[in-house]
């Protein structure tokens, strides 16, 4: 007997002023062991699949299926306690926004404690034990510290790995993982794939991964649904999908795949930089619980830095997950404050300029937040919000400025009726591409894209970076890209940061790096990028910490004219080319 | 292979709608809520056309010989001690408790809002500053400032509207500084900040919104409390001073009668009662219409 | 934390001298002493007697200074009304039945209002929502003493089943404490069922769904919790709303408490009573106001004590 | 073991001690202490400490011959020192009641020694030996024995040693009346007395126990409370009357208080400046419809300011005062005021409080203000004011139009005509009644007497310096339990209930 079966799956959102028809008829089944993956455009029904399959949708949606089964027993039918059964037990799901998907209030310890225990009788402490080895199983590696952190204390990518040992504390039957790896660098997206793929072989898990990242399916999925607006469009083995794709979607995410462009116009020689940072630093102050006893101690998120992005450029700035990425994005905007150091923007330093004189900046610098649905005010409609930057900025009558956000609308490639929409009705790609349309609107000059595409199947990514490439193009925008999507970080970036563990390791020109990397982290970075051909499957080592920093590498002063040291520093090692090493004498 | 999937069927004529309307059509769905509204506005018309509306003034004892009857087709409500329509009087009432009322409720937004989003939005100076004002205004409970202020100024109806009105605020205020502390450091809030808004831009357009439910069931309790004030000094002999009907003061002397002519503390009780009631639910519905995210029709 | 201890010593001193002020002068500024105002005035001679007795020939201020003065000594004089003790004394002994039957109303009437507000928000717009909102207006709406009499004369003398009032046996205390708890009842009521639909929403009450937790969990733990705040928030103003309910509540059930002190307070002149009181609901409000800041942080992770950005 | 449950009326009380403070006293003080004398339902004055008193030829000297073997609580005799020194420590320290020894006393020197300029050896008091008091008054007084109604004796001994304080607790109150008192309970002034052991004079009580609760006295706790069975009786409110009659018919109990209320100008500024404006109102209330229906129950009419039964009431001056719309509409058009035209918007001012004043005033004035509206057409409003502030403003004209109560405070005429009396609450100064008044109040020939107080009450009348409303009746409803004399209606069919506290409690039984 499968253990999932759907067939006819129809779902609809009912909404004054329409109704949404959000799938149409899906049909498949898992058996128990077998991995699917679901691959699709943003917006075509993926995630209302599965929240279908656990009866998780709202009250606005209406669900029909001719069957729909999980675990022998029918969603549509089960009550409660069965519910409660199934949830978690029968399936567990990977949500895909893991930054609201967290209760705010108790710590991150206490709701996978509380899950562990919802399932099996383990005593509290029992439960904490295995959730910190859950934790260090998900790459979190201060596994101990991270139980009594609170959510938002948690980088993006921490969240989707916390998420992710959740829900393997269940030990489901089936996994539904909707786009589990999408904020974590590939590196550790290698070893969770791994992680998962274990787990399933240990436990028999069966597993349904939706992603819009054909290497990820590549690397672990038997079987390929691939879905278009609502609908099935075909279905088949990873060999089959990849080799002879039937469906002409299928085709153009195939042929999406190879898409690149063109570099970046010539910098503006001579002028000052669109964005510099000066040892920009952040130290957080966390508290550590020992029994009744706290102690405060800082935790040094982002160490002091210098990036300079030049006008008209692309910078992408990579690393590992936690690395301070995010905060190094907010501090460059003045949105979070910097514990110290300089933020230049056209040579003015905003670092300590008050509200009024930083609101003329406000209107060229902008940014798009790694947690889209967060960033989306819940009241205002999806036009309000696009508007919202015209408003402030008071461009045009209120008329223009909805006229305007519609258009941006289109040109994220949504349809213009999403205008009256509200941000908890849309898909995660969908709410990605709201938040890029009103960093846009206004024009500017320099942006800070924290993972704009994390959430974006190739297709539509394609189109947004076309867009973005489109506006560079057009009006010199500078761009610093933070992404863990190191394929797109190829084809888009000028130079590459790297990141690890709050400093630079190294920073080249994106050619340079990619050819020749010198940072032993840099190295396990490009190594772990996923194939996108299913025959390619290889096994990656991965690098410790120990294990990198005694893979640091060593020049002598004559090599970089730096004075030597004990600890490693960033030397030049070539025109635009740092990394950090070891000097000697 | 013949059909082109990628086509997207073009979408049917497009209205953009505002969010008042969507509200509207939420609002317009709950039908206790249009009710309520409906008493509601049924109610603030009797007050406001009262004369047109019952048979004899407010203060005439026209009936001094009937005093204490029973409700009859002829006194609806029955007729009060002093030989007055005790309709005339819950009609005329209407228009002193719902002034007391709805200035009340309106300062407690006036007032209440603005402050409560400069101290939470703010913080540091601003907040303290703020939140000693309001210490000030709750550590001296309403009904002994009432008493205090009342004994200073002799009393009187403005006395009492006044006092309702500058002790209204102060829970909406604190509602509103908790909820907006919380909200604050929300990326939408940051992201608004990014696109370089004002505070008070953030404040009207992000923070309030959100913060709007507690601040419609602050702003509807602080409807009742204000007549429940009223009520209380009448219990103290300090209210409004008669002969002017007030809700609250007909409660107070119905006590006296509740024994046996029930009539006239029923009636002034189910007055003030369908009133907050309405009101309540009134404001149910207007939290749940101007709420989106809301599930459900 | 020390710093945070100290600069909330501050306002608690700020608070409790600008309070002191203005209840200090507001009394004086009320035409007026402690024996004017029976049948027959007592002579001028008489009169100025009686205040030089009291020490309150004297200027204002000094008054004042005086007062303040021993109120640093925790001495805050003798009540005209009650020469034989002091206010702490009397304060101390009359406090204890209001603080009984208060803190018991409130403790009982807070918790079932959550539970009501609970379940009128769990089942939005069906008759069990309407009951409740109706049941909490109905709280709102009739005065205390309208309560209290309707409690007596349906408990004590139509059904014979209570005591109609006085104080002593906890069975006296059944009643009253039922009159404390409506307003709490009421306004938890209300309160507690907007938090809860706004928390309901969040994205994360889906996926404790998800988990398999049981969905009394979920409420009771998760959302009740990312709800609490405006709870916290009202309880401030509640806490102190008791002590005036107190005045209405102990009249109708004959306690002996406080209640009837705050009116005969004022109406007497009885001005180191009247500060007394005032000081107390100060004191008291401050403690409030750190509990419930304490309970803040406590609830919500993101503001925390001492912290503070 | 009889146990009465009783209300009482203020639930604040400072002493226990009538002769320290008698606004603040603590409930029911007096029925601790055994008075010179005091009087029976019938209003008759009965000895109690005295046995015996005389008049000096010239009027000016009583002389008291007090009972032997009374005794105080602890054993020692009761003197006639107790009862000298009651008044001369009231006299030099600051007493509320201190303007009663003079106005109504009339006792020598007393208003010097008040007010300091006399030495306290000059006040005109003596204790002759123990068993003998000569007072001295500054005028004949041939009421004087009534006025000793409220002179308590004050435990020399005790006070010797322990100050006034010794009125503060429970322990070191002794008494010399018919109840001893055992607890105190101070938040709402509740007493227990019980019977005393010691009290060999008249009148001991019958009962074991009675406990005096001040938070019964408001009816609408007070009813509640005695339907449940927690009181022996209940004063009522009109909305009251009705269940109470259906429940227990013959528990009701009436009584006409010695009280009057009245409306009193302010004389020295306008309008009330006016004699014609003050006759206007004077004529313009109609007392029995007042008390048919709005009052129904709880008041009769008031045409003097005497109340009927009193003595000296006089029915043709009360008579006087009718309602006659016409007279009163020609008053205003004398006054310049025709139809109320030009008539400035007024407000009366009167006390908030509790017992029978508390039923009658509030509805009383809206009633007036109904009725000024359409007899004189004056708008009238109306403002309550705490008693503090009512008084103040009273004494100080803050305001020219009050409705003001008084109830007696000894059984004479003089009592209701002394404050009208130069210098008395009203400052109301009228020299032909304050000359009528100083000549009756000395004369020791009743007939005389009552003839001068008429004269008096006529300058008042044809003066409209009042209006006199209506005489306040209390009803009450008394459990079938109870009995006695104190229970039982007097001859003119009233039961002054704890009006007369000595003779109530000490002449009720239960079963
Ligand atoms: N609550 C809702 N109300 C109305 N429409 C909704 C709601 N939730 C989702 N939708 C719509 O349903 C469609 C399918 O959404 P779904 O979340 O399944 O997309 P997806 O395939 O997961 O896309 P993505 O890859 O972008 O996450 C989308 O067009 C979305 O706008
Ligand atoms: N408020 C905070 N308090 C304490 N630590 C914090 C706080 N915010 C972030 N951190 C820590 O700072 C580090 C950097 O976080 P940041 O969000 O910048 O990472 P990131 O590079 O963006 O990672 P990801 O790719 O996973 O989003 C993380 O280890 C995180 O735990
Ligand atoms: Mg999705
Ligand atoms: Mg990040």
């Amino acid at each position: 007997m499968p253990l999932v079966e759907i067939e006819n799956l129809r779902v609809s959102f009912s909404q004054y002023g329409g109704q949404v028809d959000a799938v149409r008829g899906v049909s498949f089944v898992v058996n128990e062991g077998e991995s699917l993956g679901i691959v699709g455009e943003s917006g075509s029904g993926k995630s209302v699949s599965c929240s279908a399959l656990m009866r998780l949708l709202p009250a606005t949606a209406r669900v029909s299926a001719t069957t729909i089964k999980l675990d022998g027993v029918d969603v549509l039918k089960a009550n409660k306690e069965d519910l409660v059964r199934l949830r978690g037990r029968s399936a567990a799901m990977i949500f895909q926004d893991p930054m609201t998907a967290f209760d705010p209030v108790f710590t991150i310890g206490h709701q996978i404690c509380e899950t562990i225990q919802a399932h099996r009788t383990l005593s509290k402490r029992d439960a904490l034990a295995e959730a910190e080895h859950l934790l260090l199983r998900v790459e979190i590696k201060n596994a101990r510290d991270v139980l009594n952190y609170y959510p938002h204390q948690l980088s993006g990518g921490m969240l989707q790995r916390a998420m992710i040992a959740m829900a393997l504390s269940c030990r489901p039957k089936v996994l539904i993982a909707d786009e589990p790896t999408t904020a974590l660098d590939v590196t550790i997206q290698a070893q969770i794939l791994q992680l998962i793929k274990k787990v399933q072989a240990e436990f028999g898990m069966a597993l349904i991964m939706i992603t819009h990242d054909l290497g990820v399916i590549a690397e672990t999925v038997d079987r390929v649904l691939v879905m278009y607006n609502g609908e099935v469009m075909e279905q088949g083995s990873v060999a089959q999908i990849f080799d002879a794709p039937q469906h002409a979607y299928t085709k153009t995410l195939l042929a999406s795949l190879k898409a690149s462009f063109d570099p970046s116009g010539d910098a503006t020689e001579g002028a000052a930089p669109a964005l510099e940072l000066r040892g920009l630093a952040k130290t957080y102050r966390v508290s550590r619980r020992a029994g009744l006893r706290t102690s405060q101690s800082d935790f040094h998120a982002v160490r002091p830095l210098d990036i300079v992005l030049p006008r008209n450029r692309i910078v992408g700035l990579v690393g590992e997950s936690g690395s301070g990425k995010t905060t190094t994005g907010m501090m460059a905007m003045r949105l979070t404050e910097p514990s110290s150091g300089q933020i230049l923007v056209d040579g003015a330093d905003i670092s300590t300029m008050g509200p009024a004189e930083l609101k003329a900046f406000r209107r060229r610098m902008q940014i798009v937040f790694q947690d889209s649905y967060s960033a989306l005010d819940p009241m205002m409609t999806l036009s309000q919000i696009i508007a919202e930057p015209l408003h402030i900025h008071g461009i045009g009558t209120t008329r223009e400025q909805t006229e305007k956000a519609l258009d941006w609308l289109e040109r994220v490639g949504l349809p213009r009726n999403f205008g009256s929409r509200y941000s908890h009705e849309l898909s995660g790609g969908q709410r990605q591409r709201v938040a890029i349309a009103r960093a846009l609107i206004l024009g500017p000059t320099v942006l800070v894209a924290d993972e704009p595409t994390s959430a974006l199947d190739v297709t539509v990514k394609a189109q947004i970076i076309g867009l973005l490439k489109e506006l560079q193009a057009e009006m010199g925008l500078s761009m610093l890209f933070i992404s863990h999507d190191l394929s797109t970080v190829k084809s888009l970036t000028d130079s590459v940061v790297v990141m690890y563990r709050g400093r630079i390791v190294e920073e080249a020109p994106t050619e340079a790096i990619f050819a020749n990397p010198q940072h032993p982290y840099t190295r396990a970075l490009l190594d772990a990028i996923p194939v996108d051909n299913p025959r390619d499957r290889r096994e990656r080592s991965f690098l410790s910490a120990e294990q990198l920093a005694a893979a640091t590498p060593r020049f002598t002063t004559i090599q970089t004219g730096a004075t030597p040291a004990d600890t490693p520093q960033l030397v030049t090692i070539a025109p635009h080319h740092r990394v950090e090493a070891l000097v000697t004498a | 292979m013949t059909t082109e999937p990628m086509t997207v069927t073009p979408t049917p004529a497009y209205r953009q709608r505002s969010p008042l309307w969507f509200a509207w059509q939420r609002f317009s769905g709950n039908k206790a809520a249009i009710t309520a509204g409906v008493i509601l506005a049924i109610l603030i018309l009797m007050a406001i056309f009262a004369p047109l509306i019952t048979p004899a003034p407010p203060e005439a004892q026209l009936f001094l010989t009937e005093a204490l009857a029973f409700p009859s087709a002829e006194h609806w409500f029955g007729v009060d001690s002093l030989g007055r329509d005790f309709y005339t009087r819950i009609v005329y009432g209407a228009r002193v408790s719902l002034t007391i009322g709805f200035t009340a409720a309106l300062f407690s937004v006036v007032i209440g809002i603005p402050l409560g989003a400069l101290a939470g939005y703010f913080g540091g100076k601003t907040d303290w500053f703020i939140m000693r004002i309001i210490e000030l205004f709750s550590v001296v409970p309403p009904l002994l400032a009432a008493m205090l202020l009342g004994a200073l100024t002799r009393g009187g109806y403005f006395t009492i509207v006044l006092i309702a009105a500058l002790f209204g605020w102060v829970q909406v205020c604190l509602l509103v500084r908790a909820q907006i502390k919380a909200f604050r450091e929300k990326e939408f809030v940051r992201a608004a900040q990014a696109l370089g808004a004002s505070p008070w831009y953030i404040i009207r357009r992000h923070l309030i919104p959100n913060s709007i439910s507690p601040i419609i069931v602050g702003f509807v309790l602080a409807i009742p409390l204000a007549m429940m004030l009223e009520a209380s000094l009448s219990f103290l002999g300090i209210g409004v001073p008669p002969p002017t009907p007030t809700w609250g003061q007909m409660i107070n002397e119905g006590i006296d009668f509740m024994f046996f002519y029930w009539h006239l503390a029923l009636f002034p009780t189910a007055a003030l009662a369908i009133t907050v009631l309405a009101t309540t639910l009134f404001g149910d519905g207007l939290r749940d219409a101007l709420d989106p995210t809301l599930k459900g029709r | 934390m020390l710093t945070y201890i100290l600069r909330r010593l501050v306002s608690v001193a700020v608070t409790f001298i600008v309070v002191s002020l203005i209840i200090f002068f507001m009394m004086h500024a009320i035409p007026g002493g402690p024996f004017d105002g029976n049948d027959m005035p007592v002579s001028q001679a008489v009169r100025d007697k009686m205040m030089a007795q009291l020490g309150l020939d004297q200027p204002l201020y000094v008054q004042y200074f005086r007062y303040m003065w021993g109120v640093l000594h925790f001495d805050f004089g003798v009540p005209y009304q009650s020469p034989g003790e002091t206010v702490t004394q009397l304060l101390s002994r009359a406090w204890v039945p209001s603080l009984v039957l208060g803190g018991l109303g409130v403790l009982i009437g807070a918790p079932l209002g959550i539970l009501l507000g609970m379940a009128a928000a769990l089942n939005r717009n069906t008759w069990i929502d309407y009951f409740a909102s109706t049941l909490a207006t109905l709280g709102l709406t009739i005065p205390v003493f309208v309560t209290s009499m309707l409690l007596i004369l349906v408990f004590a003398v139509w059904l014979n089943w209570l005591p109609a009032s006085g104080w002593g046996k906890p069975e006296r205390w059944i009643l009253p404490i039922i009159a404390y708890a409506a307003i709490p009842l009421a306004t938890y009521a209300r309160y507690t069922r907007s938090a809860m639909l706004d928390t309901l929403n969040r994205p994360f009450v889906t996926v404790l769904r998800a988990k398999g937790l049981t969905e009394r969990r979920i409420i009771f733990q998760h959302v009740l919790r990312n709800s609490a705040i405006p709870l916290v928030t009202v309880f401030l103003p509640m806490f102190i709303g008791t002590a005036t309910g107190s005045i209405f509540v102990e009249a109708m059930f004959r306690v002996p408490g406080l209640g009837a002190y705050f009116v005969s307070s004022i109406e007497n002149r009885d001005y180191p009573l009247e500060m007394a009181l005032m000081l107390m609901i100060t004191f008291m409000y401050c403690i409030a106001y750190l509990i419930s800041d304490v309970v803040y942080a406590l609830i919500n992770p993101r503001i925390r004590v001492g912290g503070g950005q | 073991q009889t146990t009465i449950v009783a209300p009482g009326q203020s639930t604040t009380g400072t002493y226990m001690d009538y002769m320290k403070t008698v606004y603040a006293r603590a409930t029911f003080a007096e029925v601790l202490q055994v008075p010179i004398a005091t009087f029976d339902k019938d209003f008759k004055l009965t000895p109690m400490a005295a046995e015996s008193w005389s008049q000096s030829e010239d009027g000016l000297t009583w002389t008291f011959k007090l009972r032997p073997g009374l005794v105080w609580s602890d054993g020692e005799p009761l003197t006639a020192e107790d009862y000298v020194f009651a008044l001369t420590r009231a006299a030099t320290s600051g007493y509320d009641f201190a303007w009663y020894w003079d106005f109504a006393g009339g006792i020598k020197n007393w208003k010097e020694v008040t007010e300091g300029t006399a030495d306290v050896s000059t006040l005109g008091l003596k204790a002759v030996d123990d068993l003998t008091i000569e007072v001295t008054t500054n005028a004949p007084k041939p009421y004087l024995p009534s006025v000793t109604s409220l002179w308590y004796p004050v435990p020399k001994h005790v006070v010797d040693e322990l100050g006034d304080d010794w009125a503060l607790n429970v322990d070191t109150v002794v008494t010399s009346g018919p109840f001893d008192l055992e607890s105190w309970e101070k938040s709402n002034n509740s007493v227990v007395l019980t019977k005393s052991d010691t009290y060999t004079g008249p009148w001991q009580a019958q009962i074991d126990r009675l406990e005096i609760d001040p938070t019964l006295g408001a009816p609408e706790v007070g009813l509640p409370a005695f339907l449940a069975g927690d009181a022996d009786y209940s004063f009522l409110n009109t909305g009251q009357v009705p269940v109470a009659e259906q429940r227990y018919p013959d528990g009701i109990r009436k009584n006409a208080v010695f009280a009057t209320s009245y409306i009193s100008f302010d004389m020295d500024s306008e309008p009330f400046n006016n004699v014609d404006v003050r006759k206007a109102f004077y004529y313009a209330v109609d007392r029995a419809e007042l008390t048919s229906t709005v009052l129904k129950d709880i008041a009769i009419p008031a045409g003097s300011i005497l109340p009927p039964g009193y003595p000296g009431y006089n029915e043709e001056v009360a008579a006087e005062a009718v309602f006659d719309p016409e007279q009163a509409a020609e008053h205003m058009a004398a006054a310049g005021f025709p139809g109320g035209d030009g008539f400035p918007e007024i407000e009366i001012w009167y006390r908030e409080e509790g017992g029978y004043n508390g039923a009658i005033i509030p509805a009383m004035a809206q009633y007036l203000q109904a009725e000024f509206k359409e007899v004189l057409g004056v708008t009238m409003n109306i403002r309550v004011l705490p008693g503090q502030d009512w008084m103040q403003g009273l004494l100080n004209k803050e305001n020219n139009i009050f409705i003001a109560p008084y109830e007696y405070d000894y059984l004479d005429p003089s009592n209701f005509y002394g404050i009208f009396y130069n210098g008395g609450r009203h400052s109301h100064h009228v020299d032909a009644y304050d000359k009528l008044v100083a000549e009756a109040d000395s004369n020791p020939v009743w007939e005389e007497r009552l003839d001068l107080y008429a004269q008096a009450e006529q300058v008042l009348i044809d003066n409209a310096s009042i209006v006199p409303l209506v005489h306040p009746i209390t009803i009450a409803v008394i459990s079938d339990e109870l009995g006695g004399d104190a229970a039982t209606p007097n001859e003119l069919g009233f039961t002054p209930l704890d009006r007369l506290a000595h003779y109530f409690f000490t002449h009720l039984t239960k079963q």
